[in-house]
């Protein structure tokens, strides 16, 4: 019960994982049926109809459902102990967001049961996802799923824009914030200025396919290329929302299990500010072959390649930040020095790809296929899992076991590029994408086999991960504060896992590292800046999964045409909003011989 | 957190910001508005994309009636005005005179939703129904989303001055009253463009 | 530092062999690392130029990496605290102007064969214009200055700028002959162009290339580029009038059952693909290899039953068309024997 | 983050008494420029262009007002804010590049 009501971010962030994990299996079994089918030539494993489904399913879950939350996960374990604070700025909020998601995704995967799934690929394409030439539910699951799962995002970045903007402890000035908290800042803003056009592209789908408009419907005088440029607006910025928050991790892991201070600190953050700056104004390079024409193919090639120069100065000033350091091999860390050469091996394919005559025979082959799941899989999944080995502790109060961490690690990072490196030449050789199988004697078939027996083995990595997660949960929670020894941010001042109110007393900050600068000055806490007192915190409420079933409820009544339950679910969302605002929340407080009960319960 | 207890006198001279809650919603505010211009920026590039693909329905020049729209954006302007007044009352901490203000602004906002909703009818009268043609999908769904926010707001404002009647002006009143003036302005600035590119270009050609 | 350069130089070659193996291997007719005409040739160009360069940017990350991974180690029981490096100016520039310049040389052919590959032949009068119309699962080609119409099987002169018109019948598809060119979408709504050349005779793989529903991985169909003086004997035996079946129930069957959408000659309809000359075509359906199957046997499966072999095709099954297996197989011997003679 | 909330007696002085004159004089400023607008199209002699000039730079200029004083963004301590707007213009105006150019080429 607690779980349902807390608003406290770090179990919403333990929350964030769960659903994340779980999804990720999904998504990651359907990749595994994917690749069986693909297996062999004319294989039957499933039908056409069937694999477009696994596909976009697994597209779209794995984005949305699984590399999403997983992130958000981090950030909020993590987000507010870096800067100090004892809560995001909108605990309610925050927690509205995780349901929201959390019902999205489920409405969304309830498809499989509905015998109604989504198959027109995760960039659903118009006209085939539209009403004329998909004319069963399928797509209005992927169209409502995703416009729920979006709103609990957007809320997500807008509350950690304004936490990290407003809530830094005292001495915490922009240019002294954790790498990690400046991508996640940076993130946000992405979050916020992509996801509504994601959302309006959404009900713009929905309206043709409900209630008969024309946006896309191409007899009636709409245009289907109008949804590659809006789906794209998004989506271009999405990935860099991927990468961005794993950026951060390997910026943080690679600096503590070196010892040394991040290399180059202020042109990280002015390089992750151009990314983000960039990836905006790239997107058609998924429209080369749209037929845009050379003046707009040639801007977007250039303008594409432009952001290989930030990215390389990341990239530098990892291998620079190593140079000279005390490097330890934790699993952590070989997540993060394995998503090193990965990451560039799929960076420089989208470079690649960038050059638009050149991408007129890359596009939509397995090329492309390769190329994203480089950056993805050896970039974000390897960020994410070196993530969560790293700040596992400070979650948990628990070291997860190192032993078969690096099995987790060398199965999951060999089995990843027998699965991928192939690809790339499967593209090139004339293998498109998006196919449910191939005619035998076309050069394929041997390189199918090795990509799906690399399936076989991240398969395996995950559940050695799983195994991992299992056998150390009995194990007692005893991991130190600064679990890691070499700890450099404020999180690591505090008890593993930590308290309620994080902070008993707000630290002051000194300094860029403000807590390997204390160390290394010999002191063994921080400074307080303020005197031991009560601590406000927000009361748990129930409301936001009230508010998410209501929204789940009204998805479920408008696919199938019944207003009437679409407007109860309105209704439900609608009173909730009306009793949070009514109502005022007090919150409670902690007095001061209360704050060392139940620590560390 | 007594905020209850404050007489009106002892609030600070900006309410709104009193607080670390308070401070936190106008900025979380803000940036929703960020997320908010992309959204109708959206909206706007989809009708300019889409907007001379009348098929068989009428021309934007044809249909438009502009000196009724010219008076609903009058409207709008006023609320816009009466709203900063009520801001101002905040401010001073004189809370009738604040209510007072509110309510002319809410009131104004229903006109200009008659307005709209009377426009409508006659617009689908015409032959220009939401599923007419791409230009008419689009510009339905443009400007109900602007209206759609403007019927919001008056219910969100009017929800809100009950709970002034309820709570008083209060730290943690003040700050929604402050937000959704801003919203209300916001709102405005969107028709500007709305007036400007939907119907005063429409009628241009 | 000296021997690992020297490793370094063991590998490139390596490397470069690697490279190699994989670039000869792929089939002629159908990979783009084995370019068969001058657009995809450009491209190709393009396509080793950026793997160069890209080779290089990873070689020197790979080198800095296993060579700090090697020497900069914790050993065991190591307490000692490396020095605190904020950054490095000079550093800092050299990787932001080196990748600059590296850009620069992949950036300006990039623009270079932009605008060269936009060329548009529609008004040339060398060129042959062909309007490909897209359907779910498969393609029709019109020559609109001959006003003929063939399916599945493209048929181009050598030697000639084919000039394309892409326009889809339903949903968005794309058009891709791997060894001739890049691919371009087939839009629904609005039609797209481009150019291709084919300097040898030959056939080639065409793909589909956007997805376009559950048969879109057998949306196959052929280039097939013929010597001019072929392609002019092919013009005119399109032109000839349409040969119909000898017995006349098969050919009254013929032209109630199935001339209702397709076309032979001067018969039938547009709605589904022109057959005339199906006979002399390499496939069926466009993955049905008559050089591995008996075309008659090709033909007989694909009229019995459509969805057998692509799943969502618009074909009714014969036992909807209420074909008998004696009309069935009358169907398919006529069709297997209708061969245009153009190719000497 | 310093908050600028507790400000001197006189500062709070200057800000209770402050009238609603700026405001009316904002409010005149956007009813004339609305009124241009809308004259420039109703005059209808105008060539199009030009017209779409004029009243597409009314309308940025009305918003400009009505941001400054309306919405306060003049006021101290709102550098968020105008980070949050700017950018989400900046998008916004990439995207309607797109629409005007790109979708029907
Ligand atoms: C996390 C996700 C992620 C990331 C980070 C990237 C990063 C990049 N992507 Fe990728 N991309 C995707 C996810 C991602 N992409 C996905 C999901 C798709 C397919 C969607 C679909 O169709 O379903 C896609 C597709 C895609 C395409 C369209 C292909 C097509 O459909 O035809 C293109 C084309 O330009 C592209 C380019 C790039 C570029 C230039 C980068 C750059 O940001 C990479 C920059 C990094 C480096 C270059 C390496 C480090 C730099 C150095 C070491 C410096 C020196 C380097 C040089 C001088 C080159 N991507
Ligand atoms: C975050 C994004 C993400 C991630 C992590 C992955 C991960 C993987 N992907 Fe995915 N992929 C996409 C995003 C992603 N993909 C997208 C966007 C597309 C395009 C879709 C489209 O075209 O529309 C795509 C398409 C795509 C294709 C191409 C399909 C096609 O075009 O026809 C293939 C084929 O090999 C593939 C394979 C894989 C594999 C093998 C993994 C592996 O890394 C997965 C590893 C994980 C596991 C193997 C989990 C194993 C779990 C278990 C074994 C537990 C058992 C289960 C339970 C107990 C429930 N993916
Ligand atoms: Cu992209």
């Amino acid at each position: 019960m607690d779980w349902l009501t807390t608003v406290d971010h770090k179990k919403i962030g333990i929350l964030y994982m769960i659903a994340g994990l779980f999804f990720f299996l999904i998504g990651g079994l359907e990749a595994i049926v994917i690749r069986v089918q693909l297996m062999k030539p004319m294989n039957d494993v499933v039908s056409g109809d069937t694999f477009n489904e696994l596909i976009t399913m697994h597209g779209t879950t794995m984005i949305f459902l699984a590399a999403m939350p997983l992130l958000f996960a981090l950030m909020n374990a993590v987000i507010p102990l870096q800067i100090g604070a004892r809560d995001v700025a909108f605990p309610f909020l925050n927690s509205l967001g995780f349901w929201t998601f959390f019902f999205g995704g489920v409405l969304l995967n309830l498809s499989w049961f509905a015998n109604a799934v989504p198959d027109a690929g995760w960039t659903s394409y118009v006209p085939l996802a539209g009403p004329t030439f998909n004319s069963g539910h399928g797509v209005d699951y992927y169209v409502i799923g995703l416009q729920i799962a979006g709103i609990g995002t957007l809320l997500g970045g807008i509350n950690f824009m304004a936490t990290i903007i407003n809530m830094r402890a005292p001495g915490l000035s922009f240019m002294r914030l954790p790498m990690f908290t400046w991508t996640i800042f940076i993130t946000s803003a992405l979050i916020v200025f992509a996801f509504p056009v994601l959302t309006v592209g959404l009900v713009a789908l929905m309206f043709d396919r409900l209630f008969e408009a024309n946006f896309f419907e191409t007899g009636n005088g709409g245009s289907s290329v109008l949804w590659e440029h809006i789906f794209w607006v998004f989506g271009h910025p999405e990935v860099y929302i991927l990468i961005l928050p794993a950026f951060g991790v390997i910026s943080e892991v690679v600096s503590t299990f070196s010892r040394k201070r991040l290399f180059g600190y202020s042109s990280m953050v002015f390089a992750t500010v151009l990314i983000a700056f960039l990836g905006f104004m790239v997107w058609a390079h998924h429209m080369f072959t749209t037929g845009l024409g050379p003046v707009a193919n040639g801007l977007f090639s250039i303008a594409t390649m432009l952001i290989a120069v930030p990215t390389g100065v990341k990239i530098f000033n990892w291998l620079f930040t190593l140079w000279g350091g005390s490097i330890r091999f934790t699993t952590a860390s070989l997540f993060a020095i394995g998503f090193i050469p990965t990451f560039v091996m799929g960076g420089v394919t989208g470079v690649m790809l960038a050059s638009a005559p050149a991408d007129f025979q890359y596009h939509d082959s397995y090329f492309v296929v390769a190329h994203f799941h480089y950056v993805i899989v050896g970039g974000l999944i390897f960020g994410i899992f070196s993530g969560l080995h790293y700040w596992w502790p400070k979650m948990f109060g628990r070291m997860l076991n190192e032993g078969i961490g690096k099995i987790t690690f060398w199965t999951f990072f060999t089995g990843f590029h027998l699965t991928f490196f192939v690809q790339h030449f499967l593209g090139l050789l004339g293998m498109p994408r998006r196919v449910f199988t191939y005619l035998p004697n076309q050069g394929f078939d041997t390189m199918n086999m090795i990509s799906t027996f690399g399936a076989f083995f991240m398969g395996i990595g995950t559940i050695a991960f799983l195994l991992n997660i299992f056998i150390t949960w009995s194990k007692p929670r005893n991991a130190a504060a600064d679990a890691w020894e070499d700890g450099r941010s404020l999180e690591w001042t505090i008890p593993s896992p930590p308290p309620e109110y994080n902070f008993k007393q707000t630290p002051l900050v000194r300094g860029y590292d403000a807590w390997w600068k204390e160390k290394m000055e010999g002191k063994t806490a921080m400074t307080p800046a303020e005197p031991v007192g009560p601590i406000h915190m927000p009361s748990p409420s129930i409301l936001p999964l009230y508010m998410s079933i209501g929204l789940f409820i009204a998805g479920y009544g408008f696919m199938y045409d019944n207003l009437f339950v679409g407007g109860a679910g309105l209704l439900i969302t609608f009173s909730g909003m009306f009793l949070r605002s009514v109502f005022d929340d007090h919150g409670f407080h902690i007095e001061p011989e209360d704050q060392d009960k139940g620590v560390h319960a | 957190m007594s905020a209850h207890d404050h007489a009106e006198g002892q609030l600070p001279h900006q309410p709104e910001t009193a607080t670390m809650e308070g401070r936190n919603k106008i900025l979380g505010f803000w940036i929703f508005l960020g997320a908010e211009t992309v959204l109708f920026g959206t909206l706007f590039s989809a009708f300019l994309a889409l907007r001379h693909n009348v098929m068989d329905g009428p021309h934007a020049s044809e249909l438009f009636e502009l000196p009724m729209v010219f008076a609903a954006t009058m409207i709008l302007l006023t609320s816009s005005l009466t709203s900063v007044f009520a801001v101002q009352a905040l401010h001073s901490h004189k809370k009738q005179a604040m209510v007072g203000w509110l309510i002319v602004t809410i009131l104004l906002g229903l006109c200009f939703l008659g307005l709209e909703i009377y426009e409508f009818k006659n617009y689908v009268h015409e032959g220009h129904g939401f599923t007419t043609s791409a230009f008419s999908s689009s510009f339905y769904t443009l400007v109900g989303f602007h209206g759609a926010h403007v019927a919001f707001g008056v219910l969100w404002i009017g929800l809100l001055i009950a709970q002034i009647y309820k709570k008083g002006l209060t730290v943690v009143t003040a700050p929604k009253i402050y937000v959704s003036a801003i919203y209300w302005h916001f709102i405005d600035v969107v028709w500007v463009f709305i007036f400007t590119v939907v119907y005063l270009m429409g009628k241009v050609g | 530092m000296m021997n690992r350069w020297h490793a370094m130089k063991r590998l490139l070659p390596l490397m470069a062999g690697l490279m190699l193996i994989l670039s000869a291997c792929g089939r002629k007719d159908l990979s783009t690392l084995n370019p068969q005409g001058p657009v995809a040739e450009t491209q190709y160009n393009l396509m080793k130029l950026s793997i160069g360069i890209m080779a290089l940017v990873v070689v020197v990350v790979f080198a800095i990496c296993i060579y700090v991974l090697i020497k900069f180690r914790r050993r065991k029981g190591d307490k000692t605290i490396p020095k605190q490096v904020e950054g490095n100016h000079t550093l800092e520039i050299i990787w932001t102007v080196i990748p600059l310049v590296l850009l620069l040389i992949l950036g300006v052919p990039t623009i270079q064969h932009v605008f060269g590959l936009a060329k548009d032949y529609t008004n040339d009068k060398n060129a042959i214009q062909v309007k490909v119309t897209a359907h779910q699962y498969w393609w029709e080609f019109e020559y609109t200055d001959y006003g003929i119409t063939t399916a599945q099987e493209l048929i181009v002169p050598t030697g000639k700028k084919v000039e394309f018109q892409l326009a889809s019948a339903d949903v968005k598809h794309a058009f891709w002959i791997p060894a001739i060119g890049g691919k371009m979408d087939n839009n629904p709504g609005v039609n797209n162009r481009m150019y291709l050349e084919f300097p040898n005779e030959g056939v080639f793989r065409g793909k589909c290339a956007e997805l376009c529903g559950p048969s879109h991985a057998l949306m196959d169909f052929k280039a097939k580029a013929v010597s001019p003086a072929s392609f002019d004997r092919w013009i005119a035996a399109m032109k000839a009038p349409a040969v119909m079946p000898a017995d006349k129930e098969i050919a009254d069957t013929f032209t109630a059952q199935c001339l209702s959408c397709h076309a032979v000659g001067e018969k039938g309809e547009k709605t589904a693909p022109n057959l005339t000359g199906v006979g002399g075509r390499q496939t069926i359906a466009g993955i049905l290899y008559n050089d591995e199957t008996p075309i008659e046997d090709n033909l007989r499966k694909w009229i019995n039953n459509p969805q057998d072999v692509k799943s969502g095709a618009m074909m009714p099954s014969a036992a909807d068309n209420g074909l008998t297996p004696e009309q069935i197989d009358g169907i398919a011997k006529y069709l297997a024997e209708y061969k245009l003679n153009y190719e000497q | 983050m310093s908050s600028n909330h507790s400000a001197t007696g006189e500062e709070a002085k200057r800000h209770r008494t402050e009238g609603p004159k700026k405001h009316i004089v904002a409010f005149v400023m956007s009813l004339a420029l609305t009124i241009i607008a809308f004259a420039a199209v109703a005059a209808g002699e105008i060539n199009t262009t030009f017209t779409y000039i004029i009243i597409v730079g009314m309308a940025i200029l009305q918003v400009f007002v009505q941001m400054a004083f309306w919405m306060h963004m003049k006021d101290r301590g709102h550098v968020f804010p105008i980070i949050a707007i700017l950018t989400g213009v900046f998008i916004v105006i990439t995207m309607v590049i797109m629409a005007t150019y790109w979708v029907w080429w």
